[in-house]
């Protein structure tokens, strides 16, 4: 792009054409497999069999950053990890995302103060789209915080002059929910398994699922 | 088998001199004087009634010293009427400054659990190292040098294993003052947390 | 760029000499055959960097590793990407305080954590903690063994390359989240085992649902093998890889299922019952080279296989000799003045890993004077350096992987 | 300039028969659309199969059945910054994809999709297509070299010694439909297998029972020859549980760890270019081709009979790939060693052993030896 970038009249054909890049590139956030503490282990369940991260075309993860969008720093980041999640973020080609997910990297979370080693946010490194609170966030949370990036990117400009858009929230819970169920009289409900269907029939599980 | 009875069994085979009972109210262990600590272990591992052959952890403590409270005497009245300072008399002193070595040995073929400890001064903590008698030994000596500063000789790569080569300090020492940052990087709070 | 003349000095690093290593034999991993194939070829050395972001080192361990072809010469774990000062926190927060923290080291079974920690105060601090809230931790450390080991096959097959496996672990996993989300509102992270006992009772149809899920789960451990255990090339993949023997295993303070793969029963539960082992009937299963050595990597990945199902045994049981009703927190506890008496204590306790310890030496103050956490990924880990020479680059991948570490407790 | 067009329509000229037209120019546009749009199904059903087989949804909203999905992605990594590492072969860099591409994109030039849908008729169409496609490994290994990443030069290296050792038995195993059918031109190969066996050909309409078959069933050691290539043309197109170029778990991305954007989205199409292909032949040389059944010929003309030809061919190719994501999604990977191993000890041997026996059988006249089975 460069020369175009945010460099041409802010004109119908350019919106347009600014919408469809924004389309493509909100609605495949490739990320990048990158885990670090317990946060991984609630991405790595976004991308399992229940949730399902890739119905938003966001579950194709990458292992090296050179291909990925969207890099998830999934747990605590301490002062021997952060040059490395820094190097990670400058290997990441534009346009580039970091999504904050736990309390360690939106503000160092239950290390804040006794942690001598660990970086109370990394924010003060590298610059983040989305803080997804939580420790962990449930699925649901991350979910939710995609979500809230893709509408992010969606109201950017790309090729257009001009200010850029106030993104549409409408619709995008506030808080996430980070709290499962105190109530021990409500049960959670069972998660619906679906057979394997018209591609999967030979499938190893078969129709036992 | 318990502590005591490891105590007699050491006793029998003419290995007891140097080494006491450390009676904590819940667990027992050996202690010994850092002299002979290697020698012992070696016995623990290789004689048949003891056969600890599974090294649980190495670790250390930082013992501040401990003393009973002070006891001030009240201000008095002298007999013109003037006040006359209480006098402070520091307390007894219930324990040195120091640090405290422990190995913790399990047996797998007898199925006891073992401790030996160690006192070493705070100004000089050093203390043989026993990583050619297990090779666990290794990570936790490298260990517990990172966190408090304990120096194992004869250790073949004693390096910090947790915390990056160029820090500063040993963080379990209870005078330990954490960083402000480090390479660059901030560790500091921005702002405090309001407390409620 | 920065002018050459004005720019600061580069700090000279000496090339390191290439190192030409002699002309050998080539053995290949696994063949118990003579040598027979002699390699004339001089080669050099390659050092690469695996991790901290790698796909298959289970979050943030970096190995370097030597390698001369395929085969790895040499190699050398580098730990503490994620040291997140436990045990300074132990000492600066309560005993009370401190368990939530005990959840984050071992993620994975952050039950198991929880009852470590607890037990261990509880020895220290004398509780008696009552029969029914220990049947409740019963259920609930076992219900977390199996979704460790849960993970860490499904992992395993991960690394193999086998993506599916680890998309059916997770799918089970996720019944028994949400079991133990039912019991305490948390997915991952419960802080349910409380010291002096747990968080409250189970709830109504907990015990009902609980069997239903286990025995949906013995059909779908048997699916899982049809998947990945008996599949030709897991099997070639894994069995005769990473061989571990009992003296080795012993002599690096290997614990749990990785000191069982190689073939000794050792197991807490039964060596040095904790909570109420003693009254169920399990096996401990061991590895016996059905594959290939005793020891290799098949033989841990199989006694995970075998555990859940003693797990699932110990589950049934438990819930049949439950008491309906009963105290769930020791009397003598007053949770926010909670103060233990002066002393000190080391509790091991069976973790998915291997033998989780707390050393503990109280002041007699709220806070703990010196915690100290026997994390088993630790001890475990240590011995990497010991087998990866001799093997190939694709069996380091297998080797991390049958060793089963979780790195928030290598590092603590 | 002026006398490299007459030249290069002179080679032209000379390789095919024919003259440099327009309808040339029009089928390379066509070669072109149509690599993309399949790759962008092919990516599709990757996706949704893998995640029916994973009891997930896979993508579902981009799209009506998240079938835009393939279309966001390749929009996305047009509009990625064009990244090339600092101490990178900056030239080869460039090239790599591009060249590795080539091999994928020649193949498709021979590919019969029906009688009558061909962009180059050749005659030695099975040799031509063995040839190109090895040139795709030229570009693998530039691409592992110039990286400057070791991971990447271990992909590349892995791809090298994997193809080469693939190649033979997918080619051995190609040479017995050849053998049976006589011919190299794919188009012939499949004529082969709608002669009636008493070797009467007959002409327009009609359906014939009784012919050769479709080559997989035509002996027992042509369907060796069947398994074989469809086992080697799984190397050759890196896919699992061969896929150790890029084992994702091992070397990170393997030789494309450093490329990002449209460059790896090159990678991308030649991969699942190669599938098509080495689908395609499997389903021209053993499949029958466009042939709905075995043992029955159909035989239409026009451009509706070419429509249903085509449709029926990519149905089979379809499926075949179909075949190739299950076995991905489904098996592990192996070592390096070992898929040596089943190369040269296995597949090697026993597709020399094929090609020997059917030679003998065509020599002695039957098809199958009395005696043996």
């Amino acid at each position: 792009m460069g020369l175009f970038e945010r460099n041409l009249p802010d004109i119908y054909l350019t919106r347009l054409a600014d919408l469809a890049v924004n389309w493509g590139r909100a609605s495949s956030l490739w990320p990048m497999t990158f885990g670090i503490a317990c946060c991984a282990i609630e991405m790595m369940a976004v991308g399992a069999a229940t949730f399902d991260m890739d119905r938003f075309g966001a579950g194709a993860f990458r292992a090296t950053p050179r291909q990925a969008d969207l890099m998830i720093v999934a747990g605590t980041v301490n002062a021997k990890m952060a040059h490395v999640v820094k190097r990670l973020y400058d290997q990441m080609p534009e346009p580039k995302y970091v999504m904050a997910m736990g309390a360690c990297t939106v503000g160092g979370g239950p290390y804040w103060k006794h942690g001598y080693n660990v970086v109370k946010g990394i924010d003060k490194f590298v610059p983040v789209d989305v803080h997804v609170p939580g420790c962990p966030p449930r699925p649901e949370a991350i979910i939710e915080g995609v979500r809230f990036l893709q509408r992010k990117i969606m109201a950017k400009r790309v090729l257009a002059q001009g200010v850029e858009t106030k993104p549409d929230f409408t619709g995008v819970s506030v808080s996430p929910g980070t709290v499962g169920i105190l109530d021990p009289t409500v049960r959670p409900t069972s998660t619906v398994y679906r057979a394997p269907t018209a591609l999967g029939f030979l499938a190893p599980s078969g129709g036992r699922a | 088998m318990t502590a005591a009875e490891a105590l007699e069994q050491l006793k029998k085979a003419g290995l007891g001199d140097g080494v006491e009972l450390f009676a904590g109210p819940k667990d027992a262990a050996l202690l010994v004087t850092r002299e002979r600590v290697k020698q012992l272990l070696r016995h623990l591992r290789d004689s048949r009634p003891f056969s600890c052959d599974l090294l649980l952890m190495i670790t250390g403590t930082h013992m501040t010293e401990k003393r009973a409270p002070d006891k001030t005497t009240p201000d008095g009245v002298d007999v013109n009427g003037g006040v006359v300072k209480g006098t402070t008399v520091k307390g007894a002193l219930l324990r040195e400054a120091g640090f405290e070595v422990i190995w913790h040995l399990r047996s797998v073929a007898k199925h006891h659990l073992l401790a030996v400890k160690c006192r070493l001064p705070l100004a000089d903590p050093r203390v043989d190292s026993v990583a050619d008698l297990w090779p666990a030994a290794d990570w936790h000596e490298r260990e517990t040098w990172d966190l408090l500063g304990i120096t194992f000789t004869g250790h073949p790569n004693l390096r910090r294993i947790l915390l990056p080569e160029s820090w500063v300090g040993h963080p379990l020492r209870k005078d330990y003052v954490a960083p402000k940052e480090f390479e660059g990087i901030n560790l500091e709070v921005d702002a405090p947390w309001p407390t409620p | 760029m920065a002018d050459p003349m004005t720019a600061p000095a580069k700090p000279q690093i000496e090339p390191a000499k290439p190192q030409t290593a002699p002309a050998r034999t080539l053995v290949l991993p696994g063949d118990p055959r003579p040598p027979d194939v002699h390699v004339d070829v001089r080669t050099q050395e390659l050092q690469i960097n695996m991790g901290p972001q790698h796909p298959s080192t289970h979050g943030v361990l970096r190995v370097a590793i030597w390698v001369d072809g395929e085969i790895v010469t040499r190699a050398e774990p580098d730990i503490g990407y994620l040291h997140r000062c436990a045990e300074k926190i132990g000492e600066s927060v309560s005993c009370i305080q401190y368990v939530p923290y005990t959840d984050r080291y071992d993620y994975l079974a952050a039950m198991n954590n929880n009852l470590g920690y607890c037990l261990a105060v509880e020895k220290v601090a004398e509780i008696d903690v009552p029969e029914k809230a220990q049947y409740v931790r019963t259920v609930a450390v076992e219900l977390n063994r199996i979704g460790s080991h849960l993970m860490a096959v499904g992992t395993y097959g991960l690394d193999l390359g086998a993506f599916t496996p680890f998309f059916y672990a997770f799918r089970e996993r996720e019944e028994i989240l949400r079991l133990l989300e039912w019991i305490c509102g948390a997915r991952l992270t419960y802080n349910f085992i409380r010291i002096g006992g747990v968080m409250r009772d189970l709830p109504e149809g907990f015990a009902a649902d609980t069997r239903k899920f286990l025995d949906l789960f013995e059909t779908r451990l048997d699916e899982f093998n049809d998947l990945l255990t008996h599949n030709h090339i897991f099997v070639n993949r894994t069995a005769n890889v990473g061989v571990i023997s009992p003296d080795m295993a012993i002599a690096y303070g290997l614990t749990g299922p990785n000191l069982r793969g190689s073939g000794l029963r050792y197991d807490l539960r039964r060596e040095q019952p904790y909570l109420l082992y003693d009254r169920f009937q399990f096996d401990i299963p061991v590895g016996t080279g059905i594959k290939g050595t005793v020891g290799d990597c098949w033989d841990r990945y199989w006694v995970r296989m075998l555990e859940m199902k003693e797990s699932v045994r110990i589950v049934r049981q438990a819930l049949d000799q439950m008491p309906a009703t009963g105290e769930i927190m020791a009397k003598n506890v007053r949770h926010l003045a909670f103060k233990s008496k002066p002393g000190e204590g080391y509790l091991g306790i069976e973790n998915p890993r291997g033998e989780l310890g707390y050393y503990l030496i109280s002041d007699g103050g709220a806070n703990s004077y010196r915690s100290r956490i026997r994390a088993p990924s630790f001890c475990n880990l240590s011995i990497l350096e010991a087998i990866l020479p001799g093997t190939m680059l694709a069996d380091a991948v297998a080797i991390i992987g049958s060793i089963d570490i979780v790195l928030g407790e290598v590092d603590r | 300039m002026d006398s490299l067009v007459p030249y290069l329509t002179n080679v032209w000229e000379w390789a095919t028969g024919s003259a440099f037209t327009f309808s040339m120019i029009l089928s390379i546009l066509a070669v072109v659309a149509f690599i993309s749009v399949w790759a962008m199904f092919a990516v599709w059903l990757e996706r949704k199969a893998s995640a029916d087989f994973q009891v997930r949804l896979g993508p579902d909203r981009v799209g009506p059945f998240g079938l835009l999905q393939s279309l966001a992605d390749g929009l996305k990594l047009a509009f990625k910054e064009d990244l090339i590492p600092r101490d990178s072969d900056k030239f080869l860099f460039a090239i790599a994809p591009a060249i590795a591409f080539c091999g994928a994109f020649a193949a498709f030039a021979a590919l019969p999709f029906a009688p009558g849908i061909t962009a180059v008729d050749i005659n030695l169409g099975v040799f031509f297509i063995v040839a190109v496609t090895a040139i795709g490994v030229i570009g693998v290994l530039m691409a592992g070299w110039c990286s400057n990443n070791k991971w990447s030069l271990y992909g590349a290296m892995r791809e090298a010694a994997q193809l080469i050792s693939y190649e033979i038995p997918s080619a051995l195993a190609l040479m017995v439909p050849v053998l049976v059918a006589g011919t190299f031109n794919l188009k012939e190969l499949v004529a082969f297998q709608c002669l009636p066996s008493d070797g009467v050909l007959d002409t327009e309409g009609a359906v014939y029972f009784s012919n050769h078959g479709w080559l997989a069933f035509y002996s027992p050691w042509t369907f060796v020859a069947f398994v074989i290539y469809y086992i080697a043309s799984l190397a050759e197109c890196k896919r699992a549980p061969f896929d150790l170029p890029e084992a994702e778990s091992e070397l990170v991305s393997g030789f494309h760890t450093e490329y990002s954007g449209m460059r790896f989205s090159f990678f991308f199409l030649e991969e699942y270019g190669m599938m098509f292909v080495v689908s395609a032949i499997a389903a021209l040389a053993f499949l029958g081709g466009w042939q709905p059944l075995p043992w029955v010929s159909c035989n239409f003309g026009g451009v509706l009979g070419n429509l249903f030809f085509a449709g029926v061919f990519l149905a089979k190719v379809i499926f075949l790939v179909w075949v190739q994501i299950w076995v991905r999604w489904t098996l592990p990977r192996m070592r390096v060693d070992q898929v040596m191993v089943m190369g040269y000890k296995y597949l090697i041997p026993m597709s020399l052993f094929a090609l020997l026996m059917m030679a003998a059988y065509i020599h002695w006249g039957v098809r199958y030896l009395p005696g043996l089975f």
